[in-house]
């Protein structure tokens, strides 16, 4: 099979999530959203690997599952904290800063 | 140390002076800084008596390395045209200081914060002029905005912060172009023979310059020096400033200050960019003479006594302007000797209107009237000043006005047409107010005005002894201005026009 | 040239008088007018002085210079403060000095009971200062201070009562007009300069030899412009009238006898450019014409008496300026006729002080009558300075504007006839409305207010009227005899001066009957009016258009109002506006375009974090498609 | 394939382990030090652990090399600059992170609950926040020296995750601060996702993840160039994103809005050092080659930066969220050096990034004091008149803006200068203009607060000024000296930089 289709499904995915980033509500939505970016940015590293023919993307895959398991860390903290001082966990909701 | 350095130095060390004394001893503070004036202004004159005339190089140079990295020095000298222009500023500083002695107190801040503006203002302006590196010019010609801005928004009158703000927005807006053309000349300059920003070695730069690069260059120092000398159609911050400054920040604002503009365009816009100058003087003589005109009519239309002395001020930089790119020696050292003059006439304008003003509480002008049986001292002194402005012969102005006009005759005789009709306007804006503030019955509430003091006396005497002195024996400054004028002139290309009648018919 | 070190003297002495009287303030109010008499008297001295050493040398080299330093240095521009004292200026020197002494002398007693008296004669020492530079200066330039240095002083002394708005208005209206014909010497020097290159009498006699029509004739229009502004002629004559508004003997001493006379030396002394150049020329005699009779048809109709002698100042300059037209013939008949009429003019102004003087201060002819037997050495004097100007023999009038009546016809052609003819109708205008202002005041029947109390003026006024009448009886004489005064400033005016032309239209015999004839109309048509006739007390309101425009002064002041003054006021209105508006709002929009935009973008800030990642997506996308298009 | 045992030169990367080390020192205190030892110890274990970094990196300063960690990292003299410029800048933030008034009590208490108030009565403080400015400052400090892709992205997570946290931790307006901590990690974390798209891109265009293997790729010119597009581009997103470049800004006026004021003094300061020194090393190193590919796009991310961020600051009436859309404007001032793309631009960038965050910490530490009973006053309107209240603060805070608007004899003019002018040497006419453009309406808002704390009346409100803590007194006092020294002798620094500053292959 042809890798490049690998390619366009990531580009697809990429494409999705961040669609997804700029049109759901929920917090934790748009944070899985921003998880499948990533994960679709995988993909391409992993497909590249394979089409290069070296490692090296394959490590950063790697790399990348263990910075975004970190994100979920933070980013969950940051989003029950705010679940719980405003009782939602929608982000139009935290929209006092602004112009 | 070098002698211009020194000099430079001395008011600062004068404010940290100043800045030690304590804050309630006023009059100590008073008389320190006026007493570091005079020693600047002594000093400047001794160093006029040991400038050589005839020598048109720099001179009392220093050089020091400041910024290597830029080829940026820290290098002063004075020539005749410089050596003027610094006399006039630390001849005004103690005049100020003396003249409004009680200026500092309707302020925001105390005395102590007036006085250390002030000195720290005069080395800025001796930095200006005495400085012979361009980075080093532009340094001060914008570090002085600041001292400048909060004399006039922190101890000025009724609209001070507006008045302030469109000052400072103005000429850092000017400055910022001329900041752009500074960078212009540098790269250049980089690109051709290491970086510099020595004005002498500049001036060879225009031979590496495609035109539109030198006429663009030439534009953002022009634009800068003309929002500073205020040219039509960029003159409307000076009312507003003057009329809301004290009147002894007016003075160093219209006297000194504004003269950095006109004399970078002798410095800077003639001898950077000498085909440009060439290419823009006709529409740059357009608008020295609009100003003229336009700035006489202003003044005619002015019903603040302030404001007017502002409007005359446009009018007579219209005249410097028109002086400077006549290209002639006549034009060209009238112009530099104008600005002298100018210095002077406005300065006894301006304190003589500052202590009607607070002596009235108004500074309309139909407020006043019959001041010359009332206070006989001020009236007269309002009236020589204001004679100096019209440019009455026998009086400082009318020398350089004269010399501007058979300057720019010679080559540009339309422009000096144009402008002569502006000797009478002057006639009718300095007549009008003097008419009406001086002559006529004592209008109600100024019966009781108090005459000039001893002090005051003491501070304009001075001044109205310059404007009549340099009216008939213009020579000691011209005998400066005269090889720097013609050094210019040269280096630029030209000669004064030959009598057109003088080989015969 | 023979140079001089004395020179100076002349004119520093009533300097310094000014000077000290201004300085010295309230401390010198008892000696001041002492003080700055004696000034003008040691100048009048010094004045004697040299012209007996000028009497002393030989005809070439009785010129004589001053260098006193080196006044403006300016390259090829080089002007040094000099003096020059020649025949002409001599003639000038005395007349300043002389009539300007005798004036201090009057004043002393005139302005006794004014709390300013002082500062009069400080002005007046400041004015004799003045014009003796303006005749002693060896440049135009020079002149040109001196000149504007009369007009400073005329100023001040129009205005000295300026706390009266219409006096102050009335000495600022003064010094603008002068200021316009100033303009026109400020042109003449800048084109000497430009085509000769230099600004010196002797340099631009010199240079005038070599140098084209056009530029000579420019120069010349532009003296002429001068010359117009400050001898009150034609267009710029509206100031005249109101500078009455100065105390008596200003009006004498400047508005008569010399400062408004200086258009004239300064067309005489500039003849070496006006005989090379015809047109500019033409137009001064077209000028003097005009005036002439532009001032005596204002005359007739003025009944304030200083107004009226103002006018006739104005009518008398014409003659002058007429006679300083037609060219070398003329010259010297222009400087004759303006010496004995400084001398009878001064002599009637201080007249009119006197009769003012005894009749609190009124001015209006129409409240006399019949003063002749309550002042009689006012009437006496007055009465023999009236037989000059109107010219009866043998009075002064008579033979110098006979002279320039004659002159005029010789001209040639038309011209001759048109400006003789001119002239010989302002003669019998003058006539006129001299015996009216005589009627009126002396002869005709008392018309007084009820609280006036006429009586002759002191010693010291009459005296110095009594000296200048002699002057008027016997000066037109001593200077026409055997053409003394021509062949004295012969020198003056090159080798063709004083010569009479050719040709005569009629011969002199004939002009002075004609001349006496026009007289005797216009005396016997004033005798008939006022002294047979009633007069009222209040001028009458329905006369005709004609008297309506003459009172007011033919429309100049009108005039220059609808053309000048009320459009320039509106120009000054919409530049004030326009300043405000459209360069200043056009700054003040371009703060308000950047607050505006701020504002708009602002908006784009509108808290929502999906909209920020919407930017940011949007964001890459243009990247991407910039970075797409600049690799394509 | 053979696996190789990495060979680690840990002189080189002791900077980094240090402060990671005070992390976890710092992280083990929270855990077992008792409570009220913990403020002490924590402070002074972070400021340890970074006067210890700062003395490492000075001691390796002269080595050079990409062999400390396998081609990971490269230590190089711009290197050295940047990451001593970090620790300066981190050791500045701890003196204002000392002071704790700014930081909530317990950060998992619900804002305005019974625990929250508890914990206030307590005296509680939020210790954590040292380690974890400990871990950004070691993200940082890796980030501009990363020279591969894995490397870059890590720490750029490093950098980001603990500054998302700290955004949260403000005492007053929790809701707001929790609010800015949602926002910038949500965009943090899209950013990143586009960060790392690119980096898979570029890894896919050169089948290395080295930035100088990627450099030989395009130089050789063998990969496919959409790869190269697509991976420059996403890559770009990200780091524009981090510096807050038109249109990836719009967090940062809410973030720094929101955020606890010395953490976004530290985040304004340190995070614009640490990404422009990535982006410059990835940009001058990686993509030198290709800059006909991006500059152009660069140039007008640059000019709409620096226009963006002047005009709408214009109309901002609240201090941090002003400085922060001035911080845009710098970051397209920043912008400028980049695309110079030549030595004197790399030179001029570092020393405007110092003299810029030094300056920021400065600003933002004046901003920590002014007060009223419920916290900072941050709304402009309330700071009228403060030079009157308190004279020396609001000299301070102008001498701040004045250098942000670059006016001479401060850090800014020299730093404006020398940038624009890079720019201009490598032809951006456009960048030049604009530059000055928009720092003339740049002058317009920093003016207006000049004028709001000198020129205006006070209002009585119960805004006051605090003492600062000694700490704090001694950041703001470093920012000031520095920023005047560097405006009037610059000549030290600027030659250091120039013969230090270079990249690594």
């Amino acid at each position: 099979m042809n890798p490049y289709n690998y390619l366009y499904v990531a580009g697809l995915l990429f494409t999705i999530g961040a669609i997804g980033v700029v049109v759901r509500r929920n917090a934790i939505v748009v944070f899985m959203c921003i998880e499948l970016m990533l994960n679709a940015a995988n993909l391409t590293l992993v497909t590249f690997a394979r089409i290069n023919g070296t490692l090296e993307g394959q490590v950063t895959a790697f790399f990348t599952m263990v910075v975004a398991a970190c994100e979920v860390v933070v980013g969950l903290a940051i989003i029950v904290t705010i679940y719980r001082s405003r009782r939602s966990a929608s982000i139009d909701d935290a929209s006092l800063l602004k112009r | 140390m070098n002698a211009l350095t020194l000099l430079g130095l001395l008011p600062l060390l004068g404010a940290l002076l100043v800045s030690v004394i304590p804050n309630d001893q006023v009059i100590r503070i008073k008389q320190a800084a006026l007493a570091t004036t005079l020693l600047v202004a002594l000093s400047a004159i001794l160093m006029w008596f040991n400038f050589d005339a005839a020598n048109t190089s720099y001179q009392f140079v220093q050089v020091a390395e400041w910024i290597p990295s830029f080829g940026i020095n820290y290098a002063v000298g004075v020539d005749g045209l410089s050596l003027v222009l610094i006399l006039l500023s630390v001849l005004l500083t103690p005049i100020v200081v003396l003249a409004g002695w009680n200026e500092s107190e309707g302020g925001r801040w105390s005395a102590k914060v007036f006085y250390i503006l002030i000195l720290v203002l005069e080395t800025m302006m001796i930095g200006v002029f005495a400085a012979t590196d361009v980075f080093l010019f532009y340094v001060f010609f914008e570090a002085m905005l600041i001292p400048v801005y909060f004399l006039i928004g922190g101890y000025g009158s009724g609209e001070r912060a507006a008045a302030a703000v469109k000052f400072l927005l103005y000429s850092l807006f000017g400055g910022l172009l001329m900041l752009a053309s500074i960078i212009g000349l540098f790269v250049i300059s980089s690109k051709n023979g290491g970086a510099t920003f020595d004005i002498t070695k500049l001036s060879e730069m225009h031979n590496y310059m495609s035109s539109t690069t030198q006429n663009l260059l030439f534009l953002g120092f022009f634009i800068a020096f003309a929002i500073k000398a205020p040219v039509w159609p960029l003159h409307t911050w000076l009312p507003d400033a003057a009329a809301s400054a004290t009147p002894g920040t007016s003075v160093l604002l219209l006297g000194v200050l504004d003269k950095v503009g006109t004399f970078g365009m002798i410095r800077f816009c003639l001898s950077l960019f000498p085909d440009a100058s060439k290419t823009f003087t006709p529409i740059i003589l357009v608008f020295a003479v609009i100003s003229i005109v336009y700035g006489a009519f202003l003044a005619i239309g002015a019903r603040d006594i302030k404001r007017l002395i502002a409007y005359t001020s446009i009018s007579h930089f219209g005249f410097i302007t028109m002086g400077i790119f006549a290209m002639t020696t006549q034009g060209h050292s009238g112009a530099t000797l104008y600005m002298f003059n100018h210095g002077f006439s406005t300065a006894a304008l301006f304190l003589v209107a500052g202590w009607m003003i607070s002596r009235r509480k108004s500074s309309t002008i139909a407020d006043f009237g019959g001041l010359q049986r009332v206070t006989p001292v001020m009236a007269w002194s309002f009236f020589i000043a204001g004679m100096s402005s019209l440019a009455l012969p026998g009086l400082s102005s009318f020398v350089s006005e004269f010399l501007v006009l058979v300057g720019t005759f010679t080559r540009y005789p339309v422009a000096a047409v144009i402008a002569t009709f502006g000797i009478v306007l002057a006639a009718l804006y300095i007549l009008i107010p003097v008419q009406k503030a001086l002559h006529g019955p004592t209008t109600p509430g100024n019966e009781n005005l108090a005459d000039l003091n001893l002090r005051e006396k003491i501070a304009i005497g001075p001044v109205l002894a310059v404007i009549i002195a340099l009216g008939f024996y213009p020579a000691p400054l011209l005998n400066v201005i005269n090889p720097a004028s013609a050094h210019v002139i040269e280096s630029q290309g030209f000669s004064d026009p030959l009598p057109s009648e003088g080989a015969g018919k | 040239m023979v140079t001089s070190n004395s020179l100076v003297y002349l004119i520093a002495l009533p300097l310094l008088g000014a000077t000290i009287l201004l300085l010295a303030g309230r401390r010198a109010d008892k000696w001041g007018h002492i003080l700055a008499t004696l000034m003008s008297a040691s100048s009048f001295a010094v004045g004697l002085y040299q012209l007996s050493a000028m009497l002393g040398r030989s005809t070439e080299e009785r010129a004589i210079s001053q260098k006193l330093f080196s006044w403006i240095n300016v390259a090829s521009f080089q002007v040094d403060a000099g003096l020059l004292l020649d025949q002409l200026s001599i003639c000038f020197v005395l007349l300043i000095t002389g009539v300007g002494t005798l004036i201090h002398v009057y004043s002393i007693s005139y302005m006794a009971h004014d709390e300013n008296r002082r500062r009069f004669f400080a002005y007046l020492n400041l004015f004799v200062a003045a014009m003796l530079l303006l005749v002693l200066g060896d440049s135009y330039l020079n002149l040109y201070v001196g000149w504007e240095g009369v007009g400073l002083a005329s100023y001040l002394l129009i205005g000295f009562w300026n706390q009266k708005p219409a006096y102050a208005t009335a000495s600022k209206k003064a010094f603008v007009m002068n200021r316009i014909g100033d303009m026109g010497l400020s042109f003449a020097i800048m084109i000497a300069f430009a085509t000769l290159g230099t600004v010196s009498f002797v340099g631009v006699k010199e240079a005038s030899h070599n140098a084209s029509q056009t530029a000579l004739t420019a120069i010349g229009i532009m003296l002429l412009v001068a010359a117009t502004g400050k001898s009150a002629q034609f267009p710029l004559q509206a100031w005249l009238g109101d500078a009455m508004a100065g105390p008596t003997p200003v009006s004498a001493l400047i508005h008569a006898a010399t400062m408004v006379t200086a258009g004239v030396y300064l067309i005489v002394r500039s003849n070496f450019i006006f005989d090379a150049a015809p047109t500019a020329q033409l137009l001064v005699v077209i000028v003097g014409a005009i005036t002439l009779l532009f001032g005596a048809l204002v005359g007739t109709a003025k009944d304030d008496i200083k107004k009226a002698l103002a006018a006739s100042t104005m009518s008398q300059i014409g003659y002058m300026v007429l006679g300083a037209g037609l060219g070398p013939a003329g010259y010297a008949f222009a400087i004759m006729h303006l010496l004995t009429h400084g001398f009878f003019k001064a002599g009637m102004f201080l007249g009119a002080g006197s009769v003012m003087h005894g009749m609190n201060d009124t001015v209006d002819m129409r409240k006399y009558g019949a003063l002749r037997k309550f002042m009689p050495i006012t009437f006496v004097t007055f009465g023999l300075g009236y037989l000059a100007i109107i010219g009866v023999p043998p009075f002064a009038g008579f033979y110098s504007k006979d002279l320039i009546i004659e002159t005029a016809f010789n001209a040639g052609g038309a011209k001759g006839i048109i400006l003789g003819g001119a002239a010989l109708l302002g003669a019998a205008i003058t006539a006129f409305y001299m015996s009216r202002v005589m009627i009126l005041t002396f002869t005709s029947p008392q018309r007084w207010d009820e609280d006036a109390h006429p009586h002759e003026s002191p010693i010291l006024m009459w005296l110095p009227m009594a000296i200048l009448a002699i002057g008027s009886v016997t000066s037109g004489f001593l200077f026409a005899r055997g053409d003394a005064l021509a062949h004295w400033l012969q020198p003056v005016f090159g080798e063709h001066g004083a010569e009479h032309s050719e040709e005569h239209l009629f011969s002199p015999i004939v002009v002075s009957a004609m001349a006496l004839v026009a007289v005797a109309i216009g005396v016997a048509i004033a005798v008939i009016k006022y002294q047979l006739s009633e007069v009222a007390a209040t001028a009458p309101e329905n006369v005709s258009i004609f008297t309506r425009i003459a009172r007011k002064d033919l429309l100049q002041d009108s005039f220059n109002e609808a053309v000048f003054m009320r459009p320039g006021q509106a120009l000054t209105r919409v530049l004030v506006k326009g300043d405000d508006v459209v360069i200043d709002g056009a700054v003040r929009g371009i703060g308000r375009t950047a607050l505006g935009a701020g504002s708009a973008l602002r908006t784009s800030q509108t808290g929502f974090a999906r909209s920020y990642a919407a930017l940011i997506l949007i964001g890459a996308i243009a990247l991407i498609a910039g970075i797409w298009v600049v690799t394509q | 394939m053979v696996f190789t045992t990495p060979v680690l030169n840990y002189a080189q990367l002791s900077p980094i382990l240090i402060v990671l080390a005070g992390a976890v020192i710092g992280v083990l205190i929270e855990a077992f030090a008792p409570r009220n030892a913990r403020h002490n110890s924590q402070m002074f274990i972070s400021l340890l652990s970074l006067v210890s970094a700062f003395a490492a990196t000075v001691s390796i300063r002269k080595q050079a090399g990409v062999d400390a960690a396998m081609n990971s990292v490269a230590f190089d003299g711009a290197a050295f600059l940047i990451q001593a410029t970090i620790l300066i800048i981190a050791v500045l933030a701890v003196f204002l992170i000392a002071d704790q008034e700014n930081f909530t009590a317990l950060a998992a208490a619900i804002p305005g609950s019974q625990e929250e108030r508890e914990s206030l009565q307590k005296d509680l403080r939020v210790t954590e926040v040292y380690p974890l400015t400990l871990f950004a400052v070691a993200g940082m400090l890796l980030f501009p020296i990363a020279t591969d892709l894995i490397t870059l992205f890590v720490a750029l997570e490093v950098l980001s995750l603990p500054l998302y946290l700290m955004a949260g931790l403000s005492r007053r307006r929790r809701l707001m601060s929790q609010e800015a901590a949602l926002k910038y990690f949500l965009l943090g974390a899209f950013s990143s996702a586009f960060f790392l798209f690119g980096i898979a891109y570029l890894y896919g265009y050169s089948g290395t993840i080295t930035l100088s293997g990627i450099q030989q790729s395009i130089v050789g010119g063998s990969g496919n160039d959409v790869f190269l597009l697509l991976g420059i581009a996403f890559l770009s997103v990200g780091l524009l994103f981090k510096v807050g470049a038109v249109p990836f800004h719009a967090w940062s006026p809410d973030v720094y809005q929101g955020a606890p004021t010395a953490i976004t003094g530290f985040m304004a300061a340190a995070t614009k050092v640490a990404a422009f020194g990535a982006i410059l090393r990835i940009f001058y190193v990686a993509f030198a080659n290709a800059e006909w590919q991006w500059r152009p796009a660069l140039v007008i991310v640059a000019i709409i930066t620096m226009l963006f961020g002047s005009v709408v600051a214009i109309t901002q009436r609240d201090v941090k969220r002003m400085l922060a859309y001035s911080s845009i404007a710098h970051a397209g001032f920043l912008l400028a050096g980049v695309i110079a793309l030549n030595k004197s631009g790399l030179d001029a960038s570092i020393f405007y990034l110092f003299a810029y965050g030094i300056a920021t910490l400065g600003a933002f530490a004046i901003v920590t004091l002014i007060r009223d009973a419920a916290g900072e006053v941050t709304d402009l309107n309330r700071w009228s008149g403060l030079g009157k209240r308190s004279p020396l603060t609001a000299s301070v805070f102008a001498l701040f803006l004045l250098t942000f608007a670059g006016i001479p004899l401060t850090s800014g003019f020299i730093g404006k200068f020398s940038i624009f002018s890079a720019a201009y040497q490598s032809g951006s006419t456009a960048i030049l203009i604009t530059g000055v453009l928009s720092s003339a309406i740049a002058a317009f808002f920093y003016i207006r607060v000049i004028v709001l704390m000198f020129f205006k009346d006070p209002v009585e409100d119960g805004t006051s000024v605090v003492l600062p803590s000694a700490l704090t007194a001694i950041a703001i006092a470093i920012a000031a000296v520095v920023t005047i020294v560097l405006g009037i002798f610059p000549a030290p620094l600027l030659s250091f930089i120039e013969s230090t500053a270079f990249f690594i292959r």
